[in-house]
């Protein structure tokens, strides 16, 4: 297990290091720079700026300075919230995202997983046929029409939901369905058609010819074998979910790494740029490890290489 | 009510595909007495898995009873309650089935998975329930029980998941255990041991065992009776010797000839049953083996068979017997 | 039958005759030859929620592609004094115009802040959701398609260098990398678009080639990783070994054994994708980074209307009913091809 | 002399007596108690900086109203006020500014602040190293502005006699200098934060000390700033509200759900109200249409062959249906426009600088569209090109925002009508700028808001040596005009260069005016006292919540 | 039988790479390991085993379907170890176990028997192509209707006819078998049998007849070799090795297949091993069978034994031949 994750850390930097490395590049080539703004500022203040920030040397050399600074874990100054370190925001902002992340993902799992199984068992019959069709317009509706709709609805007009930030529970509610629509349908379907697959094996025959109850049978055999492509599912599904909220942090006002990530992006705050894509480049690395482990641990015949 | 262990009269079953029906059992009828041992034989195909599952009311999604009585132990099959039919299974009637490969849960552990048999249809507690795991390994031969029970089932040999597999029936010492190819996916060499194994037991323990397999050099030595079913249909029931040494039916002859005989000194031509399993889907009206039979006459095209008694429960359904039955009766009638 | 036999059998002599081989093999009957092809496409008949969502796709492609061309109004056509109106409603040019007998095409699902008829709008803008996701599939499911076969068949070094490849490209952040492009491409796309058959460069938008582009560059990883992993259990199986055996190139096994094997992957997994990339459009669109004006697109016209939805809530139904119709559709057809390609879901 | 030298640094910790910054991030503390007078409000989204020298955003401006006391103010009728310079004198040649300090005045932490303060802020801006993007708007007229900013700060200008006199001595006289007094940009900063936590200073309730009505005493980025009432004001006991908390909001309808929810969690106050909801705003009293200082205009890049000959800019200037655009497609929000300078910019003598522009009469005139289209028909003829025949594709680029994108439609729709066709360049707004400055494009959408109440301002943008002349327009007699009013020290005189330069901006349309700005917003009627300033300001420093 | 070798095997060597090894120490699966034999042209060899004992992995280096580790393969008098195999792949064809797998779902059984015919450009035009297709269908006992049929549409013992018609459809002179009937019904594996001897007959072909079942192996082959965990223990002649097999694997191998006839087998002793076939990754030091064998001393787990000739043709290799009886 130790060599194993040895192995995984040293594959990961490789992997992280190119990504930068791409990124940082790619960031260089796209036109527009950090201190852009409408009024054009005097040729002696962007100079001095450039030079403040290593702007004015060589793109190589800026490179080799920026990776050599992330050895040390400097991420660098933002260039655009000026007097606020990359690091600060990352930290500020991460854990926001991380935990809306993570409560929709929970969400999902534990609305999708027993909505799959129950359409799995009734396969073909009128509940089946319910749950899928929900499921399937689950997947089909945009998020920022949920987002949108949900807020107008719950919030302006029942007035029983805040529609803004994410001080109490009641605040995460409208999020949390806007970002857990998605992944619970398609965590159902998923669920569903392993569980088809699983029920179907002879291992769930020999259970019953043992006189177990189809609940156990489920829940106990089946379940534990269909989950894991829902695992490997929900791996990156976590790391996307911290991104891809981007449009959900916007309406709701909600200070996540999602919103800060595209805004980097648009503002071409290039320390930022190069800090959450490497952050967010680690939690896909990560949770894909986590994934693999805890397939490991799910079913014993996996080994990790 | 029936004096036998297991009797099934007339049993029909179908699956309904979107294909069609596929008509898996036609008219089946079988019979086990306590401590017998029989053999079902057949072509794959034919409905032996079929039948037994039935038995166990396991019958996969498509599947329907659709006509006969199932007995088993004084229990009406047809009529129990799926509740009931939980009790009854993995401690009345038990089963082991042809893949050890796959018919152990790959996310448990042996002694997990044999330990949920005995905590279910006993009182015993976790402690009892692990300790007669171990004796149970101990049983179907399997050494360091304790340790094995820790193991999951990739970790073990595939002769070995066979035993766990026979541990597991055995659990609740049933009355019946099915054995649905418990070889076939077995070396020859563990093949024997399984074999030897299971007399074993079967002297031990005393039950009746259904053995389906279609090699007859398997149930040879081991059983008391066989049945030959060919398409959905018992088409040969009868003592091991007689199925043997008198086959009555066409295909059984066939089935003898078509083996080649390790003992052989010549070299001789096989003599192979010729043309192809018919397809259940579009069953003939008349007898199933018509197509591939050598002595095949008109009215085998149309009619099925009855079945003509040959004493000593050997029954055979083959026009060839009412054939020579015809000829007699009318040279005795004179026309 | 009429000479009734004695027997208790009412048989005949005859009935014992030997059967002839031709009566024999009558009985066997083998079943009308079905192609692989037609049996998948039996299955998908069969299949009623995948035939409706067939129906679906045929409908809203017959609204998209075809109805604009003889529509009354155009997609651009801004019809002045006629900004917002309400479904079937008329401005008061247009009532003018009624009242003097002339005949005004109604306004279905009314106009939009430019006083532009929103159900061409609407169909237009099905037809860029659908062109994109089609398009945009498309190039996925060769790209994807090719890189996975390369690295699934090849494995060892081959597979590990290109998987980690993936990993990467995965991992690069897709805004920064559509940004870059579209400015990379602009200028020469410009120029192509001055040259004569190339001018609908112009009217679709450079942003729009760019999202293909970054489609082709970035998110054919899902579809490659797929379609590696069928082939690398498909290249086990025994008919690619025989393939190997009668002398069979590397190319021919990929191209004929393989990829055609993987063929049901192939097909759900690209309808899979037509959703996804029109959902890429409509993010990009919120973005502001989607078609060019004055082409709409679902996406676009989706999120212009979040923006009134108090005081024109009937703007954002057509287009979110269209997305969702679309990507729904496509599901229950993806679905529906997988259980008709899926032999073992003959049941 | 060095002007930093102000030891007043070793009192300057003691912020954490008043300020109190308990760190529970999020449940926004105590501020919604029962008795507590808190004024919620939107006026923008996460500002990038509230360092005064920094900013150039103006919702980051209104916050620095908020935090900080220039010299002068403005007040509700956009006069000049005393700030924290309670007077002030110029020297005839209109040279030398003396501002007189009230006394005891202080920090927010509570130290003392003194004419050195401002030395030092001054030249702070001054300072290349800050890189101020104000710096020569607003202190480009101060004597050594040239050489402070290669470096030599010290070299500007500004001195402090004593701890209550403040001067100014400038290169040539500038009649608004009083109206630049009173520019957020030269607030007074805190010279020992500042070198005490750098750059940062401004991004830390704590150590961020201003001398405004109002202290930061939280800031959770991208969800709000809360700002309390500042103990140690001048002028404290007018300060009516314990607090005002700015959501920090992108998303206009999320602003506007909140709006609409009213409950104690609403502001009272939205600036972001979502463009496609106007319309049923009308004739709401919590809806505010108010003039904004600024011009919509459309470049046309003046460097291009198609766009050289002025008859070719006023045929497109005038088949635009400005009335319509303004008041239908832009529901109201704009007003159509006549002129570049704008309706609110005012004379020397304090009068509508417009009223008097082009002997009163419009340039525009936005009443007879039938007539004006003919007349830019006509007039593309002669240019060479009937019916617009010959005449190349523009490319118009936007950005996405606003009313960008539907004006860019009307004008596909407007200009179709002269024979040619539009092709709408949607840019992502980090790379717009930059390629509108260098001139790479062909035409394209921009706009100006006034920092200070002078036409120079706008006018200044067509100097060709401009940075913000994205049209790269180029008329030598026009920059002399400019030059002469930039050194004319008679506002009178000054006045007649500015409107003479008008009249060539015009007349060569080397911009196409489409609609002056107006600010929008909604606000409950509870807020009371409160006003918003032509510069897009809001000012809730005096405001007072009513039930 | 003239007596002239076509396919000769010197010390193969077949390693596979197993996972779970470290960096410099690959754990591997000596599936095959130092084998030698030869077939005979126009005789049939036969290789019976257990599952996993190399079988398959024999038969498919043979063909460098895989790359051998080690050794020699000679076919035709010519070391074919290190050549482009592609004229070869028209002499040496394989007909697989599972005619389930081994037919290409997604062709037409005309496509499937014409690839070689595409592959090695054997018909000048398409009427040709068909002509062969159709002969080749015929000579398996399949009609030409079949051609244009899916592999799914038929019965298990008509994919295999399938299989072997496409084996047969570059004209091979050597075919390895590899379990062509154990996948069959026991009605069907006799049709089988006697088509693949037919064709030996008709066409003069050499087999390499693979299987576990040793009354088939026996029934069809001249000479038989038993293997055991990557080795050959015992090689002879099929009726020597049938009734004066010398070593305890190939004597408990015969004794425990069962026997369709139950006076025999009741009276028959069984020599029933114990346990199982050891791991080919780490397989027992000196005789690989001593684990399972009855007569195991310590000798064996020493040394491994020799290749001894018993008596003419008649090979194997145990340190106890003189005390099994
Ligand atoms: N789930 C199912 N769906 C459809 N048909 C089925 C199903 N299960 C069995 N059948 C059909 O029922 C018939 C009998 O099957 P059964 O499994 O009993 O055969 P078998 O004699 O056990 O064969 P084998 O020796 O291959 O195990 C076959 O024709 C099969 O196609
Ligand atoms: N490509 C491969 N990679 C790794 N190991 C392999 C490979 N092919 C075969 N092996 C291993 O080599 C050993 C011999 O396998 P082989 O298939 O030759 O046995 P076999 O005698 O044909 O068995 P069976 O009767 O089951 O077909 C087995 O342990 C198998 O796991
Ligand atoms: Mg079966
Ligand atoms: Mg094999």
């Amino acid at each position: 297990m130790g060599r194993y994750i040895l192995k995984r850390v040293s594959a990961a930097v490789v992997t992280i290091f190119l990504v930068a490395t791409i990124t940082f590049f790619l960031m260089n080539l796209v036109p527009g720079g950090p201190f852009v703004s409408e009024k054009s500022i005097s040729a002696q203040a962007q100079a001095a700026l450039n030079e403040k920030f290593g702007l004015d040397k060589p793109l190589i050399v800026q490179y080799k300075n920026y990776m050599v600074s992330i050895l040390h874990g400097d991420f660098g100054l933002s260039l655009k919230q000026r007097g606020r370190t990359v690091m600060e925001i990352i930290t500020s902002r991460f854990p926001v995202s991380a935990r809306l992340g993570g409560i929709s993902v929970l969400v999902a799992i534990l609305i999708g997983i027993p909505l799959g199984c129950t359409a799995a068992i009734n396969r073909g019959k009128w509940g089946d046929n319910f749950i899928i069709v929900i499921a399937t317009c689950g997947i089909a509706v945009p998020s920022f029409v949920i987002c949108t709709v949900g807020m107008y609805f719950f919030g302006v007009h029942l007035g029983i939901l805040p529609t803004y930030g994410l001080t109490s529970p009641a605040h995460y509610v409208l999020p949390v369905i806007a970002l857990a629509f998605y992944p619970t349908a398609y965590i159902t379907r998923l669920m569903r058609s392993s569980m088809l697959d699983v029920i179907g094996q002879d291992y769930i025959r020999t259970s019953k010819a043992k006189g177990v109850s189809q609940f156990i049978s489920l829940f106990k055999h089946a379940l534990r074998n269909a989950i894991l492509p829902v695992v490997t599912y929900v791996g990156p599904l976590l790391a996307y979910t911290v991104t891809g909220s981007f449009i959900v942090e916007k309406i709701f006002v909600i200070p996540g790494l999602g919103g800060q990530f595209v805004s980097s992006i648009t503002n071409r705050d290039y320390t930022v740029i190069m800090g959450t894509t490497i952050c967010l480049a680690t939690l896909v690395i990560v949770m894909n490890t986590i994934v693999d482990i805890v397939y490991k641990i799910i079913d014993p015949r996996i080994q990790l290489n | 009510m029936s004096e036998y262990l297991v009797d099934i009269q007339n049993e029909r079953l179908s699956f309904f595909t979107p294909a069609g029906e596929v008509k898996s059992l036609n008219d089946v009828s079988l019979k086990v007495a306590e401590g017998e041992v029989l053999g079902i034989v057949g072509e794959s195909g034919s409905g032996k898995s079929v039948t037994a599952y039935s038995l166990m009311g396991l019958t996969a999604y498509p599947g329907k009873l659709i006509g006969g009585d199932l007995y088993f132990n004084g229990h009406h099959i047809n009529e129990m309650k799926e509740r009931e039919m939980r009790k009854m299974r993995g401690n009345e009637v038990s089963i082991i089935f042809q893949d050890p490969m796959t018919s152990l849960n790959p996310v448990f552990t042996i002694g997990n998975q044999i330990m949920e048999a005995i905590l279910l249809h006993t009182d015993k507690d976790r402690k009892q329930a692990h300790d007669r795991a171990k004796e149970l390994l101990q049983l179907v031969g399997i050494n360091e029980p304790e340790k094995r029970l820790k193991q999951y089932p990739h970790e073990l040999s595939g002769g070995m998941r066979q035993r766990v597999m026979i541990a597991m029936a055995l659990a609740c010492e049933p009355k019946l255990l099915i054995a649905d190819e418990p070889t076939t996916a077995l070396d020859v060499t563990i093949q024997a041991q399984i074999l030897e194994l299971m007399t074993d037991l079967k002297k031990k323990l005393g039950m009746a065992i259904i053995l389906i397999t279609h090699d007859l050099g398997v149930v040879a030595g081991m059983c008391d009776r066989i049945a030959v079913m060919y398409a959905g249909k018992v088409v040969e029931t009868g003592t091991t010797d007689d199925i043997f040494y008198h086959p009555s039916h066409e295909y059984t002859k066939g089935l003898l000839l078509s083996v080649p005989n390790l003992n052989d000194t010549e070299h001789k031509k096989l003599v192979p049953i010729e043309g192809q399993p018919i397809d259940m889907l579009n069953p003939p009206a008349g007898c199933p083996f018509a197509p591939r039979c050598n002595s095949c006459m008109k009215i085998c095209l149309r009619k099925m068979p009855e079945y003509t008694d040959l004493g000593n429960g050997h029954q055979s359904a083959c026009w060839l017997l009412d054939k020579a039955k015809f000829e007699s009766e009318v040279q005795t009638n004179g026309k | 039958m009429k000479d009734k036999n004695v027997l208790s059998f009412q048989l005949n002599v005859d009935d014992f005759l030997p059967a002839t081989d031709e009566e024999r093999q009558s009985l066997v009957q083998m079943r009308p030859s079905v192609s692989f092809w037609k049996d998948a496409l039996r299955r998908l008949y069969k299949n009623k929620v995948a035939m409706v969502s067939l129906a679906v796709i045929i409908f809203i492609l017959i609204f998209s592609f075809a109805v604009p061309s003889f529509y009354p109004y155009k997609y651009d056509q801004q019809i002045q004094g006629s900004e917002y109106l309400k479904p079937m409603t008329y401005s008061k040019q247009e009532t003018a115009l009624k009242d003097a007998g002339k005949s005004v095409f109604p306004h279905i699902l009314g106009t939009d802040n430019l006083g532009r008829d929103y159900a061409v709008r609407v169909m237009v803008g099905s037809r860029i959701s659908l062109l994109v996701g089609l398009i945009a599939s498309a190039i996925i499911l060769i790209i994807g398609s090719v890189y996975g076969s390369i690295a699934g068949f090849f494995g060892g070094w081959v597979d590990l260098i290109m998987m980690r490849i993936a990993d990467i490209v995965y991992t690069i952040p897709d805004i920064l990398l559509i940004v870059l492009i579209s400015f990379a491409i602009k200028s020469p796309m410009e120029t192509l678009a001055t040259k004569p058959g190339f001018q609908w460069i112009q009217t679709v938008g450079v942003n729009l080639i760019s999202i293909f582009l970054v489609f082709a560059l970035l998110y054919w990883v899902g579809m490659a990783r797929i379609v590696r992993s069928q082939i690398l259990t498909l290249k086990q199986s025994e008919y690619v070994t025989a393939a190997k055996a009668l002398g069979a190139s590397n190319g021919r096994i990929i191209g004929k054994h393989l990829l055609t094997n993987c063929i049901g992957t192939l097909i759900v997994t690209t309808t899979l994708q037509i959703p996804s990339a029109i959902f890429t459009e409509s993010f990009l669109s919120f973005l502001g980074l989607g078609v060019a004006i004055p082409l709409p697109s679902l996406g676009s016209l989706a999120s212009d209307a979040v923006n009134g939805l108090n005081s024109y809530p009937y703007l954002l139904v057509a287009p979110a009913v269209g997305i969702s119709l679309i990507i729904l559709s496509f599901n229950l057809l993806g679905d529906g091809l997988r259980d008709a390609f899926d032999p073992k879901m003959k049941s | 002399a060095c002007g930093k030298s102000d030891n007043n640094s070793g009192s300057n910790n003691g912020n954490s007596g008043k300020n109190n910054t308990s760190d529970n991030s999020g449940d926004g503390g105590s501020s919604t108690g029962g008795k507590e007078k808190q004024l919620i409000a939107e006026i923008g989204p996460n500002p990038e900086t509230i360092d005064p020298a920094l900013n150039s955003a103006v919702d980051g401006g209104n916050m620095l109203l908020f935090a900080f006391d220039c010299l002068l103010n403005v007040d509700k009728d956009n006069k000049i006020i005393p700030g924290a310079a309670e007077k002030y004198e110029t020297s005839k040649d209109g040279l030398k500014w003396t501002f007189y300090l009230r006394k005891d005045l202080k920090w927010s932490d509570g130290s003392p602040l003194t004419a050195k303060d401002f030395v030092y802020s001054w030249k702070r801006v001054a300072d290349p190293a800050t890189a101020a993007p104000y710096s020569e708007t607003v202190l480009g007229m101060v004597k050594g502005y040239d050489k402070a900013a290669k470096g030599d700060v010290d070299a500007l200008a500004v001195s402090a006699p004593d701890d209550t006199t403040f001067v100014v001595e400038l290169s040539h006289p500038c009649v608004y200098f009083d109206k630049l007094a009173a520019f957020a940009t030269l607030s007074p900063v805190n010279q020992a934060t500042i070198e005490k936590n750098g750059d940062s200073w401004a991004t830390k309730p704590e150590s961020y000390i201003g001398n405004g009505p109002f202290y930061i005493k939280e800031w959770v980025p991208s969800s709000y700033i809360l700002f309390a009432k500042n103990e140690n004001y001048r002028d404290k006991d007018s300060i009516k509200l314990d607090s005002i908390k700015l959501l920090l909001m992108e998303d206009p309808n999320a602003a506007y759900s909140a709006y609409n929810k009213q409950d104690s969690e609403s502001p009272l106050m939205i600036k972001d109200v979502p463009t496609a909801e106007i319309p049923s705003l009308s004739g709401n009293p919590e809806f505010h249409i108010e003039p904004l200082l600024g011009t919509y205009y459309v470049d046309l890049n003046n460097t291009l062959p198609q766009f050289s000959d002025s008859k070719v800019r006023q045929a497109l200037s005038l088949a635009i249906d400005r009335k319509y655009v303004a008041e239908t497609l832009m529901q109201g929000t704009y007003t159509a426009a006549t002129n570049f300078v704008g309706t609110s910019v005012a004379d020397w003598d304090g009068s509508a600088f417009m009223a008097n522009a082009n002997g009163g009469k419009p340039y525009i005139n936005n009443d007879d569209y039938e007539g004006n289209l003919a007349k830019a028909k006509q007039l593309l003829a002669d240019a060479g090109y009937p019916d617009g025949k010959g005449f190349p594709v523009i490319k118009y680029s936007i950005n996405d925002a606003g009313y960008h994108k539907v004006v860019a439609q009307y004008l596909q729709q407007a200009w179709k009508k002269l024979g040619i066709t539009v092709n709408v360049d949607v840019v992502e707004w980090a790379s717009f700028t930059p390629m509108r400055r260098a001139g790479d494009y062909e035409s394209s959408r921009d706009g100006w808001v006034f920092d200070y109440n002078d036409a120079s301002n706008i006018l200044d943008l067509m100097v060709s040596t401009n940075g913000n002349n994205n049209a790269k327009y180029s008329n030598p007699a026009y920059d002399e005009l400019m030059q002469k009013a930039a050194v004319e020290k008679d506002a009178k005189t000054r006045s007649g260069y500015l409107h003479k330069a008008e009249d060539l901006v015009m007349s060569d349309t080397a911009v196409i005016p489409i609609a002056y700005y107006n600010e929008f917003y909604l606000q409950s009627p509870k807020v009371t006292g409160s006003w918003h300033s032509p510069y897009g300001y809001w000012y809730f420093q005096y405001a007072d919540i009513t039930e | 039988m003239e007596n002239k070798k076509l396919v000769e095997v010197e010390h193969l060597k077949q390693y596979f790479p197993v996972s779970g090894g470290g960096a410099f120490n690959k754990k591997v699966v000596k599936a095959v390991d130092d084998v030698s034999f030869f077939v005979n042209k126009g005789e049939t060899l036969g290789l019976v085993g257990e599952s996993g004992c190399g079988k398959t992995t024999t038969g498919r280096t043979l063909l460098r379907l895989h790359e051998p580790t080690g050794g020699k393969i000679i076919y035709d008098g010519k070391d074919i170890t290190h050549v482009n195999m592609l004229p070869y792949r028209r002499k040496m064809q394989i007909v697989f176990q599972d005619p389930y797998a081994s037919l290409d779902p997604r062709m037409t059984v005309g496509d499937i028997v014409g690839e070689a015919i595409d592959i090695h450009k054997l018909a000048a035009n398409k009427q040709e192509r068909r002509d062969r297709i159709v002969e080749l269908l015929s000579l398996v006992g399949l009609n030409t209707e079949h051609a244009n049929r899916y592999p799914h549409e038929f019965s298990g013992g008509q994919r295999q006819r399938v299989g072997i018609a496409r084996a047969l459809a570059v004209n091979p002179e050597f075919i390895v078998c590899d379990e062509p009937i154990s996948a069959l019904d026991v009605s069907i594996q006799a049709q089988v049998v006697n088509m693949f001897e037919e064709l030996q007959e008709s066409m003069g072909l050499t087999y390499l007849f693979i299987a576990h079942n040793l009354s088939v192996v026996k029934h069809i082959s001249n000479r038989i070799g038993v293997m055991y965990l990557g080795k050959i223990v015992e090689l002879a002649d099929s009726r020597e090795l049938t009734f004066h097999s010398v070593h305890p694997y190939t004597k408990s191998l015969i004794s425990a297949i069962p026997v369709a006839d139950p006076i025999k087998t009741r009276e028959s002793k069984r020599i029933v091993l114990k346990g199982d076939v050891p791991s080919p990754v780490y397989p027992p030091s000196g005789c690989r069978f001593r684990t399972r064998c009855p007569y195991a001393d310590e000798c064996c787990a020493a040394q491994e034994p020799e290749w001894k000739e018993v008596s003419p043709g008649h090979y194997a290799a145990c340190h106890h031949l003189d005390r099994v009886k």
